[in-house]
């Protein structure tokens, strides 16, 4: 169902009252029966013959009792079948694909190039599916052979930059974070779900063709990656960075490190980072604790280093205790702690601006 | 009357937006409406008069007009986290669907129910959390009481 | 101090402490109010009613609390046994004569709410009426909190220099006779 | 230190008010000194006065005060003070935000959505191991608090239910309101402290 147009989006607002009065389908409202039977013909096979069968088709103008009927077979049509397939919205009424990628730029503040956001948008997938449809239809192949490209050139290109801007990213915002946890911080980022959330509020899944529907995941990961490619070829690395940080980046936002970070001996990481920075290594010692002989005890043990408080953490048992300790000390040693200076998300243009206006005109 | 068996949720965006870059969440915006029934008078005349500058001032928005045969006009808004919200505009002066337009685009397109709080923090607390030992002096040792134990 | 993991802020922040009062010569009243705010969980920044989160208290020298004026004798704590002549009362002399730890107990669960956690929050009431605790109990301690009555000191605990320079209104003549 | 209007927390203690409040208070005593009223309980109040601080204690106190300004004023300067929130007089109501906050208000604003708003109103500005409290409200060249436009929406469809029993009497009124939902983007402090 590609439209492929070059009319601008506004321009067609004359024509389309005429274009897509085409669409719209005659419904014969007024002739109820006639409606029902051309329906009940198409959708609902033999076992609703039985009950249409004494159906009048005239109009009679009286209680009409084939209703009840009807809709008793369509409830338990429902409830045997389930609802109907979703349909993808390309195939519903009131779509413009040029239209819907020139407002998908727009909506962005981005200038895409469009030719290159169209591919990007083109799956493999699709493209074989569509292959194959055509051939089914039995038309020589000359006169439909499709000529378009695929965006798996875009998708690898995109995910390369996504990934070696989101490390350059970590390393400049955590500059004392290992590899390890930069690494699991990107993967994180970069994995699956956070892609496909993103970029199913981003509308990305209306535009995306694809061979089946629902768009998969890992197909809707490829599409985001492909949009990020066409971006980066289109106006920039600087434009496609600023893009991946005010909608991947952002989706960090009340993470803790330690969510998308799986360590399971933290006291050996702190250990060894201490030992790097030539710091005594710490003792753990209990500071406080309430209830120790109860079922609900709180312990809170130090973690001190040449006699100074490295950090303290709470537990229910002394080792767990122990264990927060030591993660909160690696919060603190890597700067990832809740109160560390927010993200600078400021817009690009006027980065430099409020901080110089505040000072200069008060 | 109470509000509590109502359907409700926290305050939020989409997609953190406003954080980086302002986003308008209204993806498509269509008419529906009857070329000739009284009750879309006043969509044909919005249509002859607003789309236009509409679509202009909004290039992030797609609009679509579909004149169909004695239906009920309406406006169906699609949002970018795929919601759809559909408004009968029957008997509106053009006055009155150039506000609502200007509603269904300023609106994010999440679910309006009772929001539960009217505010939504990530960090909750900059200088900690209460916990019961927070601006309690140090103890060394175990607790007892004081004198008379040390005594006996 | 912040950046806890969200469980372990969690646990510090509902878990539940133990407080060590000294009734000696105390008010039991003042005790019990004492008492009741914690027992509630109301002296708590995080205080809700209808979260549980009230704390432990623990009251020893309960047999050495003071009552001021001529309270001993006459207070008096009633109770019905529900049977015909069943109305009974005592004096708090003779109730505390009879069980040291009753008067601040009915002190306390006087003060608390009348509701269905008052039984609740008098089993995180722990008295004894001396000086010693259970190892298990002594353990759990976290905060002793501070008497609410200064001590007066005895007569007998002052020293004879201290009693000498005491200021006097008048001077006995040498032939008074003391009654 | 009067002039400045936002002072750090410990530093309240010491205002320039109470040697005046203190010097009226005790005038009676020092002056007439022949004690025609006997200094009972009743003749003074029963909380314990301030004394004046003797002048070196004084100036103790007020070279300790400037110690602290200058350490707070050098964090800010440095930058190095992690996250800030702050309490800010909005729409009727105080709100405590700290970056990245989402707040919605129960009104319509003159803003548009997308346009960045600064809240003039800050009553309070925090960091981790300092406070600046406002009296009442923190200097503008001081504090930057902005916030974007988000979402303006209408509230859900309120039921405002009146009813009088044995009386025939009921009025049922739907009651939308417009809302405001705006993120709070930055909040800044400059290094003015005096």
């Amino acid at each position: 169902m590609v439209q492929i147009r070059p009319a601008d989006r506004i321009l067609y607002l004359v024509p389309r009252r005429t274009l897509l009065a085409v669409a719209f389908r005659c419904w014969c409202t007024n002739m109820a029966s006639g409606y029902i039977l051309n329906r009940g013909a198409i959708t609902l096979k033999s076992h609703c013959q039985r009950v249409f069968r004494n159906v009048s088709l005239s109009q009679v103008r009286e209680k009409k009792r084939w209703m009840k009927a009807y809709t008793h077979i369509m409830a338990k049509k429902l409830k045997l079948e389930g609802p109907p397939p979703p349909k993808p919205r390309s195939q519903q009424p009131l779509w413009d694909y040029h239209a819907e990628v020139q407002a998908f730029s727009n909506r962005l503040h981005e200038s895409f190039s469009l030719e290159l956001l169209k591919i990007a948008f083109i799956n493999p997938c699709y493209l074989q599916v569509e292959q194959e449809r055509r051939k089914g239809l039995g038309i020589d192949s000359e006169t439909t052979a499709l000529l378009l490209k695929d965006n798996m050139q875009l998708s690898a290109k995109g995910a390369d930059f996504t990934k070696s801007f989101l490390n350059d990213w970590c390393r400049a915002s955590f500059p004392s974070l290992p590899s390890k946890g930069v690494e699991s911080i990107v993967g994180h980022l970069t994995s699956s779900a956070v892609v496909t959330y993103v970029a199913r509020n981003l509308g990305i899944e209306d535009l995306t063709m694809s061979g089946e529907f629902p768009v998969p995941d890992d197909v809707l990961h490829s599409t985001f990656m492909a949009v990020i490619g066409a971006l980066q070829e289109s106006s920039g690395a600087e434009r496609a960075g600023f893009f991946l940080r005010d909608f991947l980046v952002t989706q960090l936002l009340g993470k803790d490190l330690f969510d998308m970070w799986t360590v399971v001996n933290p006291m050996g990481i702190l250990v060894e980072e201490l030992t790097k920075r030539n710091v005594p290594l710490p003792e753990p010692r209990l500071i406080r604790s309430a209830g120790a002989s109860t079922v609900l005890p709180l312990y809170f043990v130090g973690l001190y280093s040449d006699k100074k408080l490295l950090a303290q953490g709470p537990g229910e048992t002394l080792l767990a205790a122990e264990e927060e300790a030591a993660r909160v000390a690696l919060r603190k040693i890597y700067g990832f702690s809740e109160n560390r200076r927010p993200f600078d998300f400021s817009p690009q243009q006027q980065h430099q601006q409020p901080l110089f206006q505040s000072i200069s005109s008060n | 009357m109470t509000s509590r068996g109502t359907p409700s949720r926290f305050l939020r965006s989409v997609l953190q937006n406003g954080l980086g870059r302002y986003v308008c969440q209204l993806k498509r915006i269509s008419i529906i409406f009857s070329k000739t029934h009284p009750s879309s008078l006043g969509v044909r005349e919005y249509i002859e008069e607003g789309v236009v500058d509409y679509a202009k001032k909004n290039p992030g928005t797609v609009v679509y007009v579909s004149p169909q045969t004695s239906t009920v006009p309406k406006i169906v808004a699609e949002y970018l986290n795929g919601n759809v919200r559909e408004e009968i505009v029957i008997c509106k002066t053009p006055q009155q669907i150039s506000e609502l337009f200007t509603k269904l685009t300023s609106q994010s397109g999440l679910d309006i129910i009772r929001i539960r709080k009217p505010i939504h923090t990530d960090s909750p607390s900059i200088q900690g959390q209460w916990h019961p030992f927070t601006n309690r002096p140090p103890s060394i040792g175990p607790i007892k009481p004081q004198k008379q134990l040390n005594q006996s | 101090m912040s950046s806890f993991s969200r469980s372990a802020q969690q646990w510090a922040t509902f878990a539940r402490s133990w407080f060590l009062i000294d009734a000696r010569m105390q008010p039991p009243g003042k005790i019990a109010a004492m008492c009741s705010v914690r027992l509630q969980g109301k002296h708590k920044p995080i205080y809700h009613a209808i979260s549980d989160c009230g704390d432990h208290v623990v009251i020893i020298n309960t047999r050495q609390i003071a009552f001021s004026g001529n309270k001993w004798e006459q207070k008096v704590y009633s109770s019905h046994t529900g049977y015909p002549g069943g109305f009974k009362q005592v004096t708090a002399a003779q109730l505390h004569h009879k069980d040291p730890k009753a008067i601040v107990k009915l002190a306390v669960y006087g003060m608390l709410p009348k509701n269905l956690h008052r039984r609740t929050m008098m089993q995180r009431l722990h008295i004894f009426a001396d000086d010693e605790l259970p190892e298990e109990i002594r353990a759990n301690l976290t905060e002793e909190l501070p008497q609410p009555r200064e001590i007066p000191r005895k007569l007998s605990e002052y020293s004879q220099e201290e009693i000498d320079a005491f200021p006097r209104l008048w001077t006995p003549p040498d032939d008074y006779k003391m009654k | 230190m009067a002039a400045s209007r936002g002072l750090w927390r410990t530093c309240s203690l010491v205002s320039s008010r109470t040697p005046l409040l203190f010097s009226t208070a005790v005038r009676p005593h020092s002056s007439l000194s022949g004690d025609l009223v006997p200094r009972t309980s009743l003749s003074r109040p029963p909380w314990p006065q301030h004394t004046s601080l003797e002048p070196q204690e004084q100036e103790a106190e007020r070279r300790r005060h400037a110690a602290l300004v200058n350490t707070v004023n050098q964090r800010i300067q440095q930058q190095d003070i992690g996250r800030l929130f702050a309490v800010v007089h909005f729409a009727g109501r105080q709100w405590k935000v700290t970056g990245e906050d989402l707040i919605l208000i129960e009104n319509h604003i003159e803003a548009e959505c997308g346009e960045r708003i600064r809240m003039e109103k800050v009553l309070l500005v925090g960091a981790e191991d300092f406070t600046l409290i406002g009296r009442p409200v923190l200097g503008k060249e001081l504090v930057r608090v902005e916030a974007t436009v988000v979402e303006k929406t209408e509230s859900w469809p309120k039921v405002h239910m009146q009813f009088w029993k044995r009386h025939r009497f009921q009025r049922k009124r739907i009651i939308v309101q417009p809302q405001t939902v705006l993120r709070i983007n930055s909040i800044e402090v400059a290094p003015r402290l005096t």
